[in-house]
C-alpha cells in the first residue's frame, strides 16, 4: 500500500486480517454444522450485498431484481452441469460472463431510470426471470426445481466437505471484498460517489456517467451470479421461489442494515440478519414458545426501527467509536498532513 | 485574437415563452466575457445551452471550430471546457482533496476493470490525480481543509472549492455562474485574483455576475441581456454609458 | 367473437381490481411523494376483518363499515409512527420502511386470522349473467360500478372540494402549502387513512371473488402499482386506465399467446414504458409554465 | 409591530445569519437590501419558520412567533410570499387564493369569500382569470396572485422575497405601487426583500443592509438612499464605474 | 427522544448478536453432548420441517400443529423403554434455503430421523443433507419416484392417478383437461398422469397453467372449453384451486371436475360453498370417517380426529395425517428397540410389512412408494359436505 492511498482512504489491512482471522478462527470454536451452514450462506450473500452494495451505497442506484442474476448463475450452473455435464468450474465462469452481459444490456436503458422507477423496473426483470424459469421447464425443471447438481471439488479434493466449502466460500468472498475495496480505493469509487452526491456535476467534469452505472450495474450482477452458483453446488437442489423478488428484497435489507455507504456494511448486514432470522426463531420457540407467525411480525418491526433510527445502518454504529479513537491521534497526522500537503509523498 | 467560442443565434422556447432570444457573441482565446442582465434575464438559460444541458430551440455554439450543440456534456470537459453552477454543486460526502481529484477524471485512464484488479496503472493515475489536485488547492489555498467533508465547509470556501474543481485539469475555457455570489469583499477580492491569475495563463472565461464592481474590474466585455435578448454587447466603460443598459439593469425611476 | 368478449369481460375484471388497489397507491404517492408497499396489505387487513364481523354475526354494512374503519385507523397508526419519522429520507428506506410495514401487517393476519382462505358471500346474489357468448360474474359488474362511483367521488373530492385543493397544494409545492398554513404531515397522514379505506374498499369488493387470505396483498398491490405507473403516476383516472389495460393486457396475452408468459408480457410492458414513456401513456402534457 | 431580537439561524453546521436585531413598526414598509447570498431569504424564511432560529426570538404584537413551524407561523399572523412565486400551478386562481386562508377557511367560510372580493378588487387582473390554472398566468399575474393569496390570511405582516424577479420595469413598478396599497388601505405591515435596490427605496420607509448574515447599516429610507457605501454597493454601475 | 431511540436500538442490537453467538455456543456444544452419547442418553430426539408459514401453510400448518398434539401424546404417555421422546419442529416458512438451515440445525441437534417436508420440491432440497448423514427421511410430499433413500407418507402421483383413471373409466370419460398451479405441488401432478392416462387410453385434450396466487382463471377455462373435454382435472392448492373451482361453475361447465387430494379440505369446502355438484376430489378416507363402514380403520380415523379436535378445535385433512404416520412409524420403531438412525433404517426397510397407517397401508421395503390407495377415494360433496362412494 502506498502512502499516498493510505492518506487518501485509510487503513485497510487491519480490518481486512481482522476478518480473515475471524474466518480462520471459527472453525476452531464452532463446530455445530448448523451454523456452518449458515455461515457458508452468509459468505453467499455477503458476494451477493457487496456487489449491491457497490451499486446502491456508492452509486447510488437502486435495484430490486438482484435475486434474479444470483439465480441465472444459480441455474447456469445448474442446467449445464446436469444436462450437459459440463465441468462446474466452466458453467461458474460461463454463468459470471453470460449475467454480465445480460445485465450491461439489460442496464442500458434501465439505468436511465431513477428513484422508485428505477426499483420498479428491476423488480420487473426480476419477475420476468422467475416466470421464465418456470416456463422453461424442459430446462430448468420449472417449478418442482432441479435436482441433482453435482458438488464441487478443487483440485481432488470434495467440497461436499462443509469445512473446506467454508473455506472455499469465504475465500471467494474475500476476493470480491478485495475487489470491491480496490474498486472503492480507486479513482472509480470516487466517481462512483460523485454520482450519488451530484450527477449533474459529474458529467461535467467529463465523466460518462452512464458507462459507470451500466458498468457497476453488470459487475454486481456477475458477482450475483457468483454467489449463485456457489448456491446451487452448495444446496446442490435449485427451485424457482428462491429467486423471486422476496429474496431480491432480502439483499436489499442486508445491505440497508449494514450501512450501504461501506463495502463493509455488506457483510456486517449479511451476518446480523442472517443471525437474526436465526435468533427471533430460537429465541421464540424456546423461551416465549411462538412460532412462525410472530416470526415475521418481529422481523417487519425490527427492520422499520433500524430504518426509522439507523438510516445509515449499523456499521455506521460501529465505525463511530472507531472515528472518536482516531480523533485523539489526530495531532499525529496533523504533522503528517504539513507532509504530504506537498507534492511527491 | 483567435476566436474560441462562437455563439450564433441560440434560442430558447420554453412551452409559448421565448426565454432567450437570437442570441450570438463571441469569446476569444485568453478573453473574459461577462454576461449580465436583471434576474430571470435568461443568463442561465444561455449558459445551460452553451454547455448542452439544454438543447437550443435555434441557433448553434462552436468551440475551436466544433460544433457543441448536441454534444453529450461529459464531451465538454474532454474538448477543454470546465463549468461551476450558480446552486453550487459540489460533491458533499467527499473531502476536499476527493472533490478536487474528481476534476483531473478527464486525464485519468482509470476504469472499471483496471481498478478492481489493481492494475500499477491505477496507481500511476491516482499519483497524477493527487498533483493536479494539489496544484488547484494550493492556488486557493484549501490546503488546511483537504481533508474536511466538503459539505462541511462554509458557502464562501465551498464556491472556492468548486472552482478549484474547475480548474484542476487546465481547460481552455471555464463558465462561471455567479461565482462570487454570497462571497464577502476579501472572498470575492480572491476570487477576482485567481480569475486574472489563470487569465495571465491564456485561459478564457465566460461568467455572470452580479456584483457590478467585479464584472467592470474583470471583465474585457460585457453582454447585457433583457428579456431573453442582447441589448448591449461592449467594454465595461461602453457598458456604463449606455442608457438602454441603465434603463434595463437599474430600472427606471419611479414616477 | 364469444371468446373475444370473455377475454374482455375478464380483463375488466382483474383490471378493476388492480384498478382499487392502483386508486390508493396514487393518493400517497401525489401527497407524499410515497409509494406505499404495504397497500396491499390493506387490503387484505380490510377483506378479513369484513368477514370476521360478519362471522361475528353483524350485518353486511355495519360490517362493511366497521371494516374500513379500522384499516383506515391503522393506516393512520401506520402513518403517524412509522412513515412520519422518516418522510424527508432517501426513496430507498422509504421503500424499505414500507417493505417492512407490509411484513409486519402481513404477519399480523397471519396471526390473527391463519393461514385458510376465508370466504365473503356477496351483496348481490345473483347467477352469472350471460352476454354475447361471455359469462360475466354479476360481482365484477358490482366492483365495475364501484370503481366508476369512486372515481367520480375522488375526481369530486381532489377537484371540487377545498381540502382536495389543499391536498393538491401539497402534493405540487408543499413548501408553499406550508407557508399557507396547510401541515404538510397532516395531509400526510389524512393520504395515508384515505389511502387505507380505499385498499379495505377493494379488499372487501375482490373476495367474493379471490376469497382472502393473509397472503393476498402482495401480488395484487404490485398489478395495481404497475396499472399505476403504466397508466401515469399524478392522475387517479390514469391510474384506473392503466390498470384496466394491465387486465385486459393479460388475458388476451394469456388468451392468444400463453398464459404461461401473461405476466412476463405485462412487465415486459412495463419496462417499455418506462423507458419510452416514464411519466405513463395517459398523461398529459401539464399545463406549466417555466 | 415586529421586533426581531439577536436572531441566528443555521444552515446544516453552517452559520448563515448572526444575530440579526431589527424591528417593523405598524404602518410601515421595512426594505431589506443585499447581495446574492448575503442572507436575505435566509431572514425571511427564519421569520416565517421555515427555518429554525439557533438563538434569538421573534415577537409579532406581544407574541413570540420563534420557534412554530411555518403552518403555525400563518396563523399567528405572518404570511411569506415567497421566492419565484410559488404559486400552485396546477390549482384554479380561485383555489390559489383560498387556500390562502387555510387555517381559517373552516371557522370563517364567509370571512373567506369578503377577503376573496377584497383582493380581487385590488387585483382586477385575477378577476377574469378566477377559473385558469395559476401556471397558466403571466409572470406578473402570478406575482399579484402570489401576493393576493398572501393577504387572504389578513396576516398582521406580510414578507415579500424578490417581488421583482423577471418582470418587466412597467410591472415591477405597478407591483410597489400594490404596496402602498397595502400599506396604506390595509394597514399591513410589509417588509420587501428586493434586488432592484433604487425601486425598493422609493417605496419604504426603513431599509437595512445585510452583508455577510449581518446587519451592516440600518437607516430611514433618505438615510440610506445618500448613504456612499450604499451607492457604490447597489445603487448602480455609475458610481462603480467613476 | 430521537438520540434516545437511536441509542436503544443500537444498545438491543448489539445485545441480540451477543445473545445470538451465546445461544449458538449453547447449542453447539449441547448438541454435540447429544449426539456423542447417543446410545446411553435418555431423549431420543426426532425432528420435524413444515412450512407453518409462507404459501404452502395451507397444508403445513396442521402438520405444525400436529406436532404440538403428538408430543403432548408423547409426554402424557411417559418414556418408551425408558427413553423420552423430543420433537424439535422447525418452520422452513415455505422458503428452500431456510429448509436447508432447518436440516442442517436438526442434524446439529442429533436427531435420529426426520419428517418433511411439506412441499415435494423442498424435500428434495434437504433429502442430500439428511440422507447424507444416513438419517431417515419420511416425506409428507409426493416426490419424485425417481428419489432414493426417503420415505414417502403420502400416496406417490401415481396412485392418484390411478384413482382418477379409475372414476373416470366408472362414468366412461376419454378426454380430458388438465389445469394445475405454476407451484412445486402443482407442477408434480401431471407427469404420473400422463403416464397412466397413456396406458389407459385416455386423452388430455388441454393443458393450462396459472399463477399460484392469481386472482382470476377464467381465460384458462376459456382456453380448455375449447378444446370440448369431457372431464377438468385441477392440481393445486387452496385458494387457487377454490377459485377455479368457482370460475368452472360461473362459466357454466356440465362436466365433472375432479382435484387433487390438496383439495380435500374445509377450506376448499367453504370456498365452493353452495354451488358444488360435479366437483371430486381425491381425498383421504379421514374427511369422511363419519361415513365409512364399520371397521378398524374408522376407528383409528375417529380417534385421530377426535385428540386433533379436542386440541385445536377444527379439523386434521390428510396431509396433517400424513405427518402423523410419519411420526407413528418412527414411534413404533423406537419401540421396537431402535435408536440410531442405522437402526430405524433396517427396520423401516425390513420390519415394516403392511402397516396401517391413517392414509392407507404401508409396505416400506417394496419398491412402491408411499401408502397404497386404500386410504384414498374420489369424493364428492353433498350438502356442503364431504361424499365418500364406495
Amino acid at each position: 500500500m502506498s502512502k499516498l492511498e493510505k492518506v487518501l482512504y485509510g487503513n485497510r489491512l487491519k480490518p481486512f486480517l481482522f476478518l480473515v482471522g475471524l474466518i480462520l478462527m471459527l472453525p476452531f470454536v464452532v463446530k455445530s454444522s448448523y451454523i456452518f451452514t449458515i455461515l457458508i450462506l452468509i459468505g453467499i450473500y455477503s458476494i451477493v450485498t457487496l456487489g449491491l452494495c457497490l451499486l446502491i451505497g456508492y452509486a447510488g442506484q437502486i435495484s430490486l431484481g438482484h435475486a434474479a442474476f444470483f439465480g441465472i448463475g444459480a441455474y447456469t450452473s445448474g442446467v449445464l452441469t446436469t444436462s450437459f455435464q459440463l465441468s462446474p468450474w466452466l458453467a461458474l465462469v460461463i454463468g459470471m460472463v453470460t449475467t454480465f452481459f445480460i445485465a450491461y444490456l439489460i442496464g442500458i436503458p434501465i439505468l436511465k431510470l431513477k428513484g422508485h422507477f428505477l426499483a420498479l423496473a428491476t423488480l420487473g426483470i426480476n419477475i420476468i426471470f422467475y416466470i421464465l424459469i418456470l416456463g422453461l421447464n424442459q430446462l430448468t425443471g420449472g417449478a418442482a426445481g432441479l435436482i441433482g447438481i453435482p458438488s464441487l471439488s478443487l483440485f481432488g479434493l470434495p467440497l461436499t466437505d462443509k469445512l473446506f466449502f467454508y473455506f472455499f466460500v469465504w475465500t471467494a468472498a474475500l476476493l470480491v471484498l478485495l475487489l470491491s475495496l480496490n474498486i472503492v480505493r480507486s479513482h472509480v469509487g470516487r466517481v462512483l460517489r460523485s454520482i450519488h452526491d451530484s450527477e449533474i456535476a459529474t458529467e461535467t467534469l467529463g465523466v460518462k456517467v452512464e458507462n459507470y452505472k451500466v458498468a457497476i450495474f453488470a459487475l454486481s450482477a456477475a458477482f450475483a451470479s457468483l454467489a449463485g452458483s456457489m448456491y446451487a453446488h452448495y444446496i446442490t437442489f435449485v427451485a424457482p421461489p428462491t429467486f423471486y423478488i422476496t429474496k431480491s428484497i432480502l439483499f436489499l435489507i442486508m445491505v440497508m442494515v449494514g450501512g450501504a455507504g461501506s463495502v463493509w456494511g455488506a457483510i456486517l448486514g449479511t451476518t446480523v440478519i442472517m443471525f437474526l432470522n436465526e435468533i427471533i426463531r430460537f429465541v421464540g420457540h424456546t423461551y416465549f414458545g411462538i412460532s412462525g407467525e410472530v416470526e415475521i411480525v418481529v422481523y417487519g418491526l425490527i427492520i422499520i426501527l433500524i430504518m426509522m433510527f439507523l438510516p445509515k445502518g449499523l456499521m455506521h454504529v460501529i465505525s463511530k467509536p472507531i472515528q472518536k479513537l482516531k480523533q485523539k491521534k489526530k495531532v499525529k497526522i496533523k504533522s503528517h498532513k504539513d507532509m504530504i500537503s506537498q507534492k511527491g509523498v | 485574437m483567435s476566436k474560441l467560442l462562437e455563439v450564433r443565434g441560440l434560442t430558447k422556447q420554453f412551452g409559448g415563452v421565448t426565454a432567450v432570444s437570437e442570441i450570438s457573441f463571441d469569446v476569444g482565446a485568453g478573453e473574459i466575457v461577462a454576461v449580465i442582465g436583471p434576474n430571470g434575464a435568461g443568463k442561465t438559460t444561455l449558459f445551460n445551452m452553451i454547455s448542452c444541458f439544454l438543447s437550443p430551440t435555434n441557433g448553434e455554439a462552436y468551440f475551436k471550430g466544433n460544433k457543441l450543440t448536441g454534444q453529450k456534456i461529459p464531451q465538454l470537459a474532454h474538448l477543454g471546457i470546465a463549468r461551476t453552477f450558480q446552486n453550487l454543486q459540489i460533491f458533499h460526502n467527499l473531502t476536499v482533496l476527493e472533490n478536487v481529484m474528481m476534476g483531473a477524471h478527464v486525464k485519468l485512464k482509470t476504469n472499471v476493470v483496471n481498478a478492481a484488479f489493481r492494475l500499477p496503472r491505477i496507481l500511476k493515475d491516482e499519483r497524477i490525480a493527487y498533483d493536479l489536485a494539489l496544484d488547484a488547492i494550493h492556488l486557493v489555498g484549501l490546503e488546511e481543509l483537504m481533508f474536511e467533508q466538503a459539505g462541511q465547509l462554509s458557502y464562501g470556501l465551498q464556491k472556492q472549492l468548486e472552482f478549484a474543481r474547475a480548474i484542476v485539469y487546465k481547460p481552455d475555457f471555464i463558465m462561471l455562474d455567479e461565482p462570487m455570489a454570497g462571497l464577502n469583499d476579501y472572498e470575492t477580492n480572491r476570487m477576482a485574483g485567481y480569475i486574472k491569475k489563470l487569465k495571465s495563463e491564456g485561459i478564457s472565461f465566460l461568467f455572470v455576475e452580479h456584483k457590478m464592481a467585479t464584472v467592470m474590474e474583470l471583465a474585457d466585455r460585457i453582454i447585457v441581456l433583457d428579456f431573453g435578448k442582447k441589448i448591449a454587447e461592449g467594454t465595461p466603460d461602453e457598458i456604463q454609458q449606455n442608457a438602454k443598459v441603465i434603463a434595463a439593469y437599474l430600472g427606471e425611476e419611479v414616477v | 367473437m364469444e371468446l373475444l368478449m370473455q377475454y374482455i369481460v375478464t380483463g375488466l375484471t382483474v383490471g378493476s381490481i388492480y384498478a382499487l388497489l392502483a386508486i390508493g397507491f396514487v393518493t400517497v404517492y401525489n401527497i407524499t411523494g410515497i409509494l406505499n408497499f404495504a397497500q396491499g396489505e390493506f387490503a387484505m387487513i380490510g377483506a378479513l376483518t369484513c368477514i370476521t364481523f360478519v362471522n361475528a354475526g353483524l350485518p353486511m354494512y355495519a360490517s362493511i363499515i366497521f371494516a374500513i374503519l379500522i384499516s383506515a385507523t391503522i393506516g393512520l397508526i401506520v402513518e403517524r409512527t412509522a412513515i412520519l419519522h422518516a418522510r424527508n429520507t432517501s426513496v430507498i428506506i422509504l421503500i424499505i420502511i414500507t417493505i417492512g410495514v407490509s411484513t409486519f401487517l402481513k404477519g399480523m393476519g397471519l396471526i390473527i386470522w391463519g393461514t385458510n382462505p376465508k370466504q365473503l358471500t356477496p351483496l348481490i346474489k345473483m347467477e352469472p349473467i350471460h352476454f354475447m357468448g361471455a359469462v360475466i360474474n354479476p360481482q365484477s359488474i358490482f366492483i365495475f360500478i364501484v370503481l366508476l362511483i369512486l372515481l367520480a367521488v375522488l375526481y369530486v373530492f381532489f377537484e371540487k372540494t377545498y381540502i382536495g385543493s389543499a391536498l393538491r397544494a401539497c402534493e405540487k409545492n408543499p413548501r408553499a402549502a406550508k407557508l399557507m398554513g396547510i401541515n404538510p404531515s397532516t395531509m400526510s397522514a389524512l393520504a395515508f387513512t384515505l389511502a387505507a379505506a380505499l385498499g379495505a374498499i377493494a379488499g372487501i369488493l375482490i373476495t367474493p371473488i379471490t376469497d382472502a387470505t393473509y397472503e393476498m396483498g402482495f401480488l395484487i398491490g404490485v398489478k395495481g402499482f404497475v396499472g399505476m405507473v403504466i397508466g401515469g403516476m399524478h392522475s387517479i383516472p390514469g391510474a384506473v386506465a392503466g390498470a384496466l389495460l394491465v387486465g385486459l393486457l393479460e388475458t388476451f396475452s394469456g388468451g392468444f399467446i400463453s398464459t404461461f408468459y401473461s405476466d412476463a408480457i405485462t412487465f415486459l410492458v412495463l419496462i417499455l414504458v418506462l423507458f419510452f414513456k416514464p411519466n405513463g401513456i395517459f398523461a398529459r402534457a401539464s399545463g406549466e409554465r417555466v | 409591530m415586529l421586533k426581531v431580537d439577536g436572531v441566528s439561524t443555521h444552515i446544516g453546521k453552517i452559520k448563515i445569519l448572526h444575530e440579526i436585531y431589527f424591528q417593523v413598526e405598524k404602518g410601515q414598509i421595512v426594505s431589506i437590501i443585499g447581495a446574492n447570498g448575503a442572507g436575505k431569504s435566509t431572514l425571511l424564511n427564519t421569520l416565517a419558520g421555515l427555518y429554525r432560529p439557533t438563538s434569538g426570538t421573534i415577537t409579532l404584537e406581544n407574541d413570540v412567533i420563534s420557534g412554530y413551524p411555518a403552518n403555525k407561523v400563518v396563523e399567528k399572523g405572518l404570511s411569506l410570499v415567497p421566492e419565484g412565486r410559488q404559486i400552485f400551478s396546477n390549482l384554479t386562481v380561485k383555489e390559489n387564493l383560498l387556500l390562502g386562508m387555510f387555517s381559517k377557511y373552516y371557522k370563517e367560510k364567509k370571512l373567506a369569500e369578503e377577503n376573496l372580493t377584497k383582493i380581487l378588487d385590488m387585483f382586477p387582473s385575477l378577476k377574469k382569470h378566477l377559473k385558469n390554472l395559476g401556471g397558466n398566468l403571466s409572470g406578473g399575474e402570478q406575482q399579484m396572485l402570489a401576493i393576493g393569496r398572501g393577504l387572504m390570511s389578513n396576516p398582521k405582516i406580510i414578507l415579500l422575497d424578490e417581488p421583482s424577479m423577471g418582470l418587466a420595469p412597467k410591472i415591477v413598478y405597478e407591483i410597489l405601487d400594490t404596496l402602498m396599497i397595502i400599506k396604506e388601505d390595509l394597514g399591513t405591515m410589509v417588509i420587501l426583500v428586493e434586488q432592484n435596490v433604487k425601486a425598493a427605496l422609493k417605496v419604504c420607509d426603513q431599509a437595512y443592509v445585510i452583508d455577510q448574515g449581518r446587519i451592516i447599516i440600518n437607516g430611514t429610507r433618505d438615510e440610506i438612499s445618500s448613504n456612499p457605501q450604499v451607492i457604490s454597493a447597489y445603487l448602480g454601475i455609475k458610481s462603480a464605474g467613476a | 427522544m430521537k438520540k434516545l431511540c437511536k441509542s436503544i436500538c443500537s444498545f438491543s442490537l448489539m445485545l441480540i448478536l451477543v445473545i445470538a453467538l451465546s445461544a449458538c455456543n449453547m447449542e453447539t456444544s449441547g448438541g454435540n453432548d447429544k449426539k456423542d452419547g447417543d446410545g446411553g442418553k435418555e431423549v431420543i430426539k426426532i425432528g420435524a420441517i413444515f412450512a407453518e408459514t409462507g404459501p404452502a401453510s395451507t397444508l403445513g400448518k396442521t402438520q405444525a400443529n400436529y406436532v404440538k398434539l403428538i408430543q403432548k401424546q408423547l409426554d402424557e404417555a411417559g418414556t418408551i423403554n425408558g427413553k423420552k421422546i423430543e420433537i424439535i419442529m422447525q418452520d422452513y416458512e415455505t422458503d428452500d434455503t431456510k429448509a436447508v438451515i432447518a436440516a442442517d440445525k436438526l442434524i446439529s441437534e442429533g436427531v435420529v430421523a426426520v419428517v418433511g417436508a411439506t412441499q415435494a420440491s423442498t424435500s428434495m432440497a434437504i433429502l442430500p443433507k439428511i440422507s447424507g448423514e444416513g438419517i431417515p427421511l419420511m416425506t409428507v410430499a409426493p416426490v419424485n419416484p425417481e428419489a432414493k433413500d426417503i420415505y414417502q407418507m403420502a400416496p406417490s402421483n401415481l396412485t392418484n392417478a390411478s384413482l382418477i383413471i379409475k372414476f373416470l373409466k366408472e362414468n366412461n370419460i376419454s378426454k380430458v383437461a388438465w389445469i394445475n398451479a405454476r407451484d412445486g405441488f402443482g407442477v408434480e401432478g401431471l407427469p404420473s398422469f400422463e403416464k397412466v392416462a397413456k396406458e389407459n387410453d385416455i386423452k388430455i385434450v388441454a393443458h393450462e397453467e396459472f399463477d399460484a396466487t392469481a386472482t382470476d382463471m377464467t381465460v384458462q377455462l376459456t382456453n380448455i372449453r375449447k378444446k370440448n373435454p369431457e372431464a377438468v382435472i385441477v392440481w393445486s392448492r387452496t385458494p387457487g384451486a377454490g377459485i377455479v373451482a368457482r370460475n368452472f361453475k360461473a362459466l357454466g361447465f356440465d362436466i365433472p371436475m375432479i382435484q387433487s387430494s390438496a383439495s380435500a379440505n374445509k377450506g376448499f369446502l367453504d370456498q365452493v360453498k353452495d354451488n358444488n355438484e360435479n366437483i371430486y376430489v381425491i381425498g383421504s378416507k379421514l374427511s369422511v370417517v363419519d361415513q365409512l363402514p364399520n371397521g378398524e380403520q374408522k376407528d383409528r380415523l375417529k380417534k385421530f380426529r377426535e385428540d386433533y379436535r379436542t386440541m385445536f378445535n377444527s379439523d386434521p385433512d390428510n396431509f396433517t395425517a400424513h405427518a402423523a404416520d410419519g411420526f407413528h412409524l418412527l414411534i413404533e420403531a423406537i419401540k421396537a428397540g431402535n435408536t440410531t438412525s442405522e437402526d430405524i433404517h433396517n427396520y423401516l426397510k425390513t420390519e415394516v410389512n403392511k402397516y396401517s397407517g391413517l392414509t392407507g397401508s404401508f409396505e416400506l421395503q417394496s419398491d412402491y412408494v408411499g401408502p397404497y390407495e386404500d386410504g384414498f377415494s374420489v369424493l364428492g360433496i353433498e350438502n356442503n359436505e364431504w361424499k365418500y362412494y364406495e
